[in-house]
């Protein structure tokens, strides 16, 4: 996060923060951890869940209630890749790279999204529509290439249909975008699809 | 490392690429050492002395500065051909050192920055305009382009360590520098 | 509960079971449901409901039945039938079984059938999967119905934990996490160690890509793994322990968690374990992403909320692990071995796999084989049977060209060497290690630079940042294969590489970057005329790189090319 | 504390049985590189340089977090420790931007002296040249991240020592930075307390003090064992 960045969201009024109902999801973790410093990454688990991703007030904020520097706190969520310090776009786009996948060729389908969207892993799109990410094997080895859209896992992609699954769950209104994936099929299609 | 045929005259040339000159102002402050060097050594080429190309046979070349354009580059693969002990002379040529701090940036932005809108009267340094030799994407150090014999580090190096090395050389010796000259910086 | 409680709730479980005239069982986990077996479930259940089939007819969501790349697979238990398995089951199919299996005569359909006796099935030898697709994981009666918690009932009865870890010992059960320590040494090591507190981990961070065996034992078979951590808690003399699972597998971690509290609420964990006056808690973790947390120290760095950076050895978690306290740390399919070996003896496990790496594997078979998926073998089987036998070949008629084991710290094991015997220490020699059970499969499309590019990017990307060999050396030998793969290396290049490899090995902190290099290695090693093609004649054999950059030296010559062709281009137009 | 006996390079040596090697090799008179290692803080075992072989062992062991054994045998500059110890500088090097010429801890810098002192006049890899930004917020010091080591020095002494930890590392693997709170401009981080221990144990030019022109940034390491030693002894009544 650059510094530019940091300066458009002004530090954080703590206080105010707390009547954000969210917060009460992070304090009730922080208690069933009786506030044990041992339990930041449960804590931090609950607060990206709850917020989608960790800003500085938030991060202040766990640091405060657990009694840790600020920069133990910054420097363990940064180090696990779980942990996002930017809002995620309004769509994820999950390319499994796992080595049965790669072998499969799924970095071209990250290429293509690449190209078509301008995005690079770990980014999101301008307009915050779309986050594109990459996983280190999800597991379902038997069904690579695999990418998970909007939490729906789907299988045996090419990058045709990887990208017209995109392209309609952008699309899409907000609402509905997350129904229109699951009622597709799994079944690869065949030939690009416009 | 090649060693010499000691007892004929040495066969010597420096050469400047991506540098400052440095180096070489610290090989004149060789002083009446100098003397002794071309006793035993005729000087082929050098940007001290006016000759175009480099020569076909040369037994040391000491090259200053990094590889940073397609000048560099010819003129590099030629000493490298052409001669039979090649030496890193000072921190551009063994490091990239100052001249490659420029890799941090792209080279289209680096002639727009400092050509285009510099200060000139005109801008200069267009494609194709004859004046620059092109650039190449990232400056490098002497040995990731050619193969290098020996290193003599230092920005510049001091003349003593010159000295070390380059009369280890003229007695067909290899480099071996002593702790203190073999800094960087 | 105590004993024979345990014992009539298995009975009642297993009548219960009898009861029905036929048993579907649809495998609910991870590639499954991501085939659509959720809906295969749910038109089932809707389906008996609507035909009143409640009584004769039973729907269970199981675990992983193994050949993944067939789901939805749903097995069927028929009275008076062979069991049967079907493959591709779609909503529709699924009620043309149910109509099929729950009739007066009952009779197996003639589609989507996975006979019974086809290699996958016949060659495999299922010890801590014998579970996985039988039973329900959400339901401790399920396990409890075949022979649960009675490893557990056993040692607190019968056994001193002394005679547990020589059981163990006897066994010659290694850990399954990949270096192949002896598990029954550790065991002892820590039951030896002074201390007030002693802690048993389950590590369940499986970062390997390409590897889903801990996923798929905690998923399917979740009170396996409780009870391998408890035999171990009484061995040791540990009260408290935490299994570590990857975040990437929530439905594992909802299963694990469900299966503490069932267990907690039957006395089989928690205080006073089965009346006896042993007691054990059980919490989870969630790994947060980082492969490095699969190493010992650094995973014990994070259950304490730490950056998951290891710390050098000595001293081992065994003598100071978490918080300063002798700590146990295992694979969980390790965990998953122990109930089957007090069960059954320690003989008899010995009696499974070759002289110096006893029982069985679970591998995940994945990559450019016919049938991907999970199995289950026994040690010292040729990587031959595994790939062709059981995985059914090489599809697209193109040609087997190595296997990938122990994911990014093992190497790829090229076809000359396919009858190797499958144990830790013919795997070592080939310059692989068995890992944790990832075995990926390349064919002739695979270029085995970029393979080895692949793993050194994980590695890159996944290193700590605390030691420089591995941070810095990570990157170089990826710059390296970068130049490789797309045109621009040098000959001198193929030595650096070497060098840094070994120095790697031999330098790095902890386990992962000792073991970084080994895919490359291994590929240097096999397929080094491969590497020369890319490096000498400027081309990739397997047509996967693009070779677009040149060496240094030519950089002039490219770009004066490159200007020409963009002056033409521009002339043209 | 019992007394263990144990060979360093073939000779017969005791030491305290809470000793770490490095300690015991370092009393012996012989010369082992380290960089991270940092007398009155914990050690980290990260830097590698000073790895040694013992007898016994298939790993080569880092001397700072190694304690001594009873019958030890140690081995402190064979042939390839010290070719490790070459390319471990060289990766260091290759890293990040250490201009020696234009930084200011030119001639007082201590990945240039072990560079030297080893023998590495060249780096056969290729310079990585990251983009790195340097932080001027603070009064008094400047963070340039291009000339860290990552060696955690300053984390170690910033937390041990000052107990403020205001330093910490962010990231993972190469992305790995030293930040100040949470990766705001130091001089917004409230917790410094501006002692200036990090810059003084800071081995390179990454940390130094405001206004230090090229090779002008003199560090004093010795001052850490000071204010411990004194700490220890009660030699200040304030």
């Amino acid at each position: 996060m650059s510094i530019a960045n940091k300066q458009k969201n002004p530090p954080a009024k703590v206080e105010e923060a707390r009547t954000d109902t969210r917060y009460k999801l992070v304090d009730r973790t922080l208690k069933r951890f009786h506030y044990q410093q041992d339990a930041l990454i449960e804590v931090l688990h609950t607060a990206q869940e709850a917020f989608g991703f960790l800003d500085d007030d938030l991060m202040i904020y766990i640091a405060r209630a657990l009694k840790l520097p600020q920069s133990w706190v910054y420097g363990v969520a940064t180090f696990y890749h779980f942990f996002s310090l930017e809002p995620q776009g309004e769509h994820t786009c999950v390319v499994c790279m796992g080595t049965a996948c790669y072998v499969k060729r799924a970095a071209e389908i990250i290429a293509t999204v690449q190209d078509e969207f301008g995005i690079a892993p770990g980014q999101t799109t301008a307009d915050g529509k779309l986050s594109l990410a990459t996983a280190r094997c999800l597991g379902s080895c038997g069904l690579a290439p695999v990418m998970v859209i909007d939490n729906q896992v789907l299988g045996k992609e090419t990058p045709d249909t990887a990208m017209s699954r995109l392209r309609e769950v952008v699309a899409a209104p907000a609402a509905t975008a997350t129904a229109s994936v699951s009622s597709a099929t799994i079944e690869p299609q065949e030939g690009p699809t416009p | 490392m090649t060693q010499l045929v000691t007892g004929k005259k040495t066969r010597f040339a420096t050469a400047w690429l991506g540098g400052c000159s440095g180096c070489h102002m610290s090989l004149l402050d060789l002083d009446e050492r100098l003397i002794e060097l071309f006793q035993a050594a005729d000087l082929l080429y050098s940007p001290i002395a006016d000759i175009k190309e480099f020569p076909q046979q040369v037994d040391v070349t000491l090259v200053e500065g990094a590889v940073a354009n397609v000048d560099h580059l010819e003129l590099a693969r030629q000493i490298r051909e052409r001669s039979l002990i090649v030496v890193s002379f000072g921190d551009c040529a063994v490091t990239g050192n100052v001249t490659s701090l420029r890799n941090r940036l792209k080279v289209d932005d680096l002639l727009s920055m400092v050509y285009r809108e510099g200060p000139g009267r005109e801008p200069r340094g267009l494609e194709g305009d004859g004046i620059l030799p092109a650039l190449i994407p990232r400056v490098l150090p002497l040995h990731q382009v050619i193969a290098v014999d020996a290193f003599i580090p230092g920005c510049p190096p001091d003349p003593d360590a010159i000295w070390e090395a380059v009369s280890a050389l003229l007695h067909g010796a290899p480099v071996r520098l002593k702790q203190e000259m073999r800094y960087f910086g | 509960m105590n004993r024979p409680e345990l014992q009539a709730m298995g009975e009642r479980e297993r009548e219960r079971q009898q009861s029905y005239r036929c048993r579907l069982l649809c495998c609910a986990s991870t590639p499954c449901l991501s085939s659509g077996a959720t809906a295969v479930i749910e038109t089932l259940k809707q389906f008996i409901k609507e035909r009143e089939l409640d009584a004769n007819v039973l729907v269970t969501a199981t675990g992983c039945m193994g050949p993944c790349s067939r789901g939805p697979l749903v097995t069927v238990q028929t009275r008076g039938l062979e069991d049967v398995v079907y493959e591709h089951v779609t909503p529709e199919l699924a009620r043309d079984i149910a109509l099929s299996h729950a009739a007066p005569e009952p009779k197996a359909l003639d589609r989507n059938l996975l006979a019974a006796d086809s290699p996958f099935f016949a060659k495999q030898k299922k010890v801590v999967l014998s579970n996985s697709g039988l039973i329900d994981p959400e339901r401790l009666e399920c396990y409890v119905a075949r022979g649960g918690y009675g490893a557990l009932a056993h040692a607190l009865r019968e056994m001193t934990p002394v005679e547990v870890c020589e059981a163990i010992t006897r066994s010659g059960l290694r850990g399954r996490g990949g270096a192949g320590y002896p598990t029954g040494l550790k065991w002892d090591l820590v039951r030896k160690a002074p201390g007030t507190r002693k802690f048993v981990i389950a590590n369940g961070d499986e970062g390997d890509p390409g590897a889903y065996m801990d996923r798929t034992l905690m998923e399917s078979d979740p009170h396996r793994v409780l009870e391998g951590m408890a035999i171990a808690g009484y061995a040791v003399g540990a009260e408290q322990g935490y299994i570590y699972v990857r975040g990437e597998y929530p439905i594992a971690a909802k299963r694990l968690e469900n299966a503490i509290r069932m267990a907690e609420r039957r006395g089989l964990l928690g205080g006073r374990v089965l009346d006896s006056s042993f007691s054990f808690r059980i919490d989870i973790r969630i790994g947060a992403g980082a492969f490095v947390c699969g190493e010992e120290t650094a995973l014990m760095a994070s259950v304490m909320g730490r950056r998951g950076q290891p710390s050098p050895r000595p001293p081992y978690p065994a003598q100071s692990g978490l918080w300063g306290m002798p700590t146990l740390i295992n694979n969980v399919e390790t965990f998953g071995n122990i109930a089957p070996i007090i069960d059954n003896g320690a003989e008899w496990y010995a009696a499974i796999g070759t002289d110096k790496s006893k029982g069985t594997k679970i591998f995940a078979l994945a990559g450019t084989v016919a049938t991907t998926g999970l199995i289950e073998v026994p040690m010292g089987i040729s990587l031959r049977e595994i790939i062709f036998d059981i995985g059914g070949g090489i599809p697209n008629g193109r040609a087997f060209k190595a296997a990938q084991t122990g994911g990014p710290s093992g190497g790829c094991i090229p076809a000359e060497h396919l009858d190797t015997p499958v144990d830790y220490d013919s795997l070592r020699r080939l310059g692989s290690i068995m890992g944790s059970g990832g075995l990926v499969v390349m064919d002739d499309t695979s270029c085995m630079p970029d393979v080895a590019k692949f793993f050194m990017e994980f590695c890159m990307d996944e290193s700590c940042g605390k030691c420089v060999p591995c941070r810095v050396g990570t990157v170089q030998l990826h710059r390296i294969l970068e130049h490789i793969t797309n045109g621009s290396a040098t000959p001198r290049d193929m030595e650096t590489l070497q060098e840094l490899c070994v120095m790697m090995q031999e330098t790095s902190l902890c386990g992962l970057g000792q073991s970084a290099p080994n895919p490359l290695l291994s590929t240097l090693r096999y397929f080094r005329e491969e590497y020369q093609a890319h490096i000498l004649e400027r081309s990739c054999p397997a047509g996967k790189c693009t070779m677009d950059n040149v060496p240094p030296l030519e950089q002039g010559a490219d770009l004066q090319r490159r200007a020409r062709s963009t002056t033409s281009d521009a002339e043209v137009s | 504390m019992s007394v263990v006996t144990l060979h360093i390079n073939d000779e017969l040596v005791s030491a305290r049985s809470d000793q770490k090697l490095l300690e015991v090799i370092r009393e012996q008179g012989i010369d082992i590189p380290t960089l991270c290692h940092l007398e009155g803080v914990s050690d980290l075992g990260g830097c590698r340089l000073c790895l040694v072989e013992v007898q016994g062992s298939s790993k080569l062991l880092a001397a700072c977090v190694t304690p001594v054994q009873e019958g030890m045998s140690v081995y402190t500059h064979s042939e390839r420790l010290v070719r490790y110890r070459r390319m471990i500088l060289e990766l260091l090097l290759s890293e990040r931007t250490h201009t020696c010429a234009v930084c200011v801890t030119n001639g007082h810098c201590e990945l240039q002296y072990e560079a030297a002192e080893l023998g590495v006049d060249h780096v056969r890899y290729e310079y990585l040249a990251p983009q790195l930004h340097l932080d001027a917020s603070h009064d008094r010091f400047t963070l340039d991240h291009n000339r860290c080591i990552l060696c955690q020095r300053c984390v170690r002494v910033c937390d041990e020592v000052e107990g403020a930890h205001t330093l910490d590392i962010m990231g993972r693997g190469a992305n790995s930075r030293v930040i100040t709170g949470l990766n705001r401009p130091w001089g917004d981080c409230v917790s410094c307390t501006s002692c200036g221990k990090c810059v003084q144990v800071c081995p390179t030019g990454a940390l130094f003090f405001k206004g230090s022109s090229v090779g002008e940034m003199e560090k004093r390491h010795a001052f850490l064992s000071w204010i411990l030693n004194g700490r220890e002894r009660k030699e200040w009544q304030w």
